[in-house]
């Protein structure tokens, strides 16, 4: 099968699926290696933004996923009500982004940091499931260890969780101390 | 009286913080205690006159705020009789670095919201419907009672993120009481009767989070020492009287 | 406005909309003439053929829609694995129960609850008499809004809709995570 033929296949199990789809259903259902997979998607990731298609492939984790651009919004707006559903509030930003950059995380460090209760914000992001249990702590009331899920990586459009934005760099401000 | 003045909302006292370090444009590492305090007590009042909750972690902070106030007015210690010299710590640095752990997050907030918003500008498609789901197979309803339909519309909205559930109980109000118009409110009916009992105080429609607060202001008010609680035996009536 | 960019939101809005769209709405949304827009998408269609690509726009009438090739079956059909499980309920009695429940409703508000495209579900139900439209939606494609009958109310015993069994006992589970 030629290159060309794989790269269309990819596109209709995307189309048809929807939803993410793991590297591993793409290379196994044609019949390639995961490697070779991943070259030809990234070659199609480049194709798609090199000829202005309507549709992009997004990808996080090992996971890939078509949507539209950004930049169509307003077009594609006109179809739908705009989704009614609010961002997030500050408090909930604020939790996650604590327990982005420092998972796995208890609450009562999370309430440390923000110097205020948390439970609210949590039981937000854990109904969102932008965020999990990801384990428990060794100690007095064994607290829960949060982390953060494949659903916020996401909803936040980052590959992988390595791809946050970088925390700002303390040292300019030259306080000791700080880890 | 209300105010119909607008009040920034601060996420907690290290947000109010910053903000009063930003808006008096002065190094987070060398705060002006006195005048940073003075303007988080007069916020404080602020909310207290239009009548906001203020959460203990505020009040805290204040006592935390005082407390370096106080230490930074005391003269320097010299240890004159030894000869090392010892350095002085800085009574705001645990504040200060309190301080900058929380704005590195804040800021990260921030980009994180950008992100999110260019992310919901994305549209995605459902999964298409294909011969081979043998879930579209004919249907057949001489077994399916109502409470089959019931449950799987139940699993499906269970399997669903919050959004699609809020339009189910978009029409269920929460109660919004404060703990102190629950007090004022728990003052005025002993007032008016000598004696009640803890489950006069509310009415079989009452929200749990209203039965909570309720008794969380008894607490208060117990602690104030403007009410007296009596129990003759386990599980049995509690009564409540002012005290004065 | 350039042609590239013309296709490109035409692209993404047949994607997004994934039922057929009339020329009349596809024109009025990017604000040109039917006859351009009728040119542009014969364009597109001839283009997607040359390319090869996985997706191909099908016309019917003066409606275009999205589709896989059907040369490409075999390996889309790999990503269903048939579920055998007796528990499962299938696509039709999820569709009713929630037309039961969120009525009136459309078709689009239905597959973004359920996840997957509703369309034979539906025609299953319309054919059983169990759902009929009960009106129109005033917006872009007129979309039609969905009900259940008296068939349904006779069929599993309800003397009115009011009788369906109450949602009480879930949303008070998921209250207490609202903020």
């Amino acid at each position: 099968m030629d290159k060309r033929e794989i790269k269309s296949i990819i596109e209709a199990l995307l189309f048809t699926w929807g939803d993410p789809l793991s590297l591993k259903d793409i290379s196994s259902i044609i019949g390639i290696s995961k490697e070779d997979a991943y070259n030809i998607i990234n070659d199609m990731i480049e194709e798609f933004n090199y000829n202005r298609r309507g549709v992009q492939i997004v990808q996080f984790n090992d996971k890939y996923q078509l949507s539209t651009r950004p930049e169509h919004h307003e077009w594609i707006s006109k179809l739908y009500t705009p989704k009614t559903s609010k961002g997030l509030s500050n408090a909930a930003l604020e939790t996650l982004s604590i327990i982005a950059y420092k998972q796995p995380i208890t609450k009562t460090e999370i309430e440390a940091i923000r110097g205020v209760k948390c439970d609210k914000a949590l039981n937000t992001l854990l109904d969102k499931k932008l965020i999990k249990e990801v384990g428990r702590l060794e100690k007095t009331g064994r607290p829960i260890l949060y982390g953060t899920t494949d659903e916020f990586l996401l909803q936040f459009g980052l590959k992988s969780i390595d791809e946050l934005p970088e925390l700002k760099d303390l040292t300019e401000i030259d306080l000791e101390n700080i880890e | 009286m209300r105010y119909n003045v607008v009040l920034e909302i601060f996420e907690g006292p290290l947000d109010l913080l910053l903000h009063l370090i930003d808006k008096n444009e002065v190094d987070i590492r060398d705060i002006p205690i006195s005048k940073i305090t003075e303007q988080y007590l007069e916020y404080l009042e602020k909310m207290k006159d239009l009548d906001l909750e203020i959460t203990s972690e505020f009040l805290l902070m204040a006592a935390t705020l005082l407390e370096i106030k106080s230490k930074m007015l005391l003269p320097k210690k010299k240890d004159e009789g030894k000869q090392l010299e010892i350095e002085e710590v800085d009574p705001r640095e645990d504040l200060v670095k309190k301080l900058i752990d929380y704005k590195r997050f804040k800021e990260a907030a921030i980009k994180l919201k950008e992100r999110e918003e260019l992310q919901r500008k994305l549209f995605f498609k459902p999964r298409e419907e294909i011969d081979l789901d043998i879930r579209n197979e004919n249907l057949e309803l001489e077994n399916v009672k109502i409470e089959d339909l019931f449950k799987i519309f139940c699993n499906i909205m269970k399997r669903n993120n919050i959004e699609t559930r809020k339009i189910n109980i978009h029409e269920i109000k929460r109660d919004e009481i404060s703990i102190e118009e629950s007090m004022k409110r728990i003052e005025k009916i002993l007032n008016e009767k000598k004696t009640v009992t803890f489950s006069e105080l509310f009415d079989k429609n009452s929200s749990r989070i209203y039965i909570v607060v309720t008794f969380l202001s008894l607490l208060e008010l117990m602690r104030l020492k403007v009410i007296a609680i009596k129990q003759e035996k386990n599980f049995g009536n509690i009564y409540i009287t002012l005290k004065c």
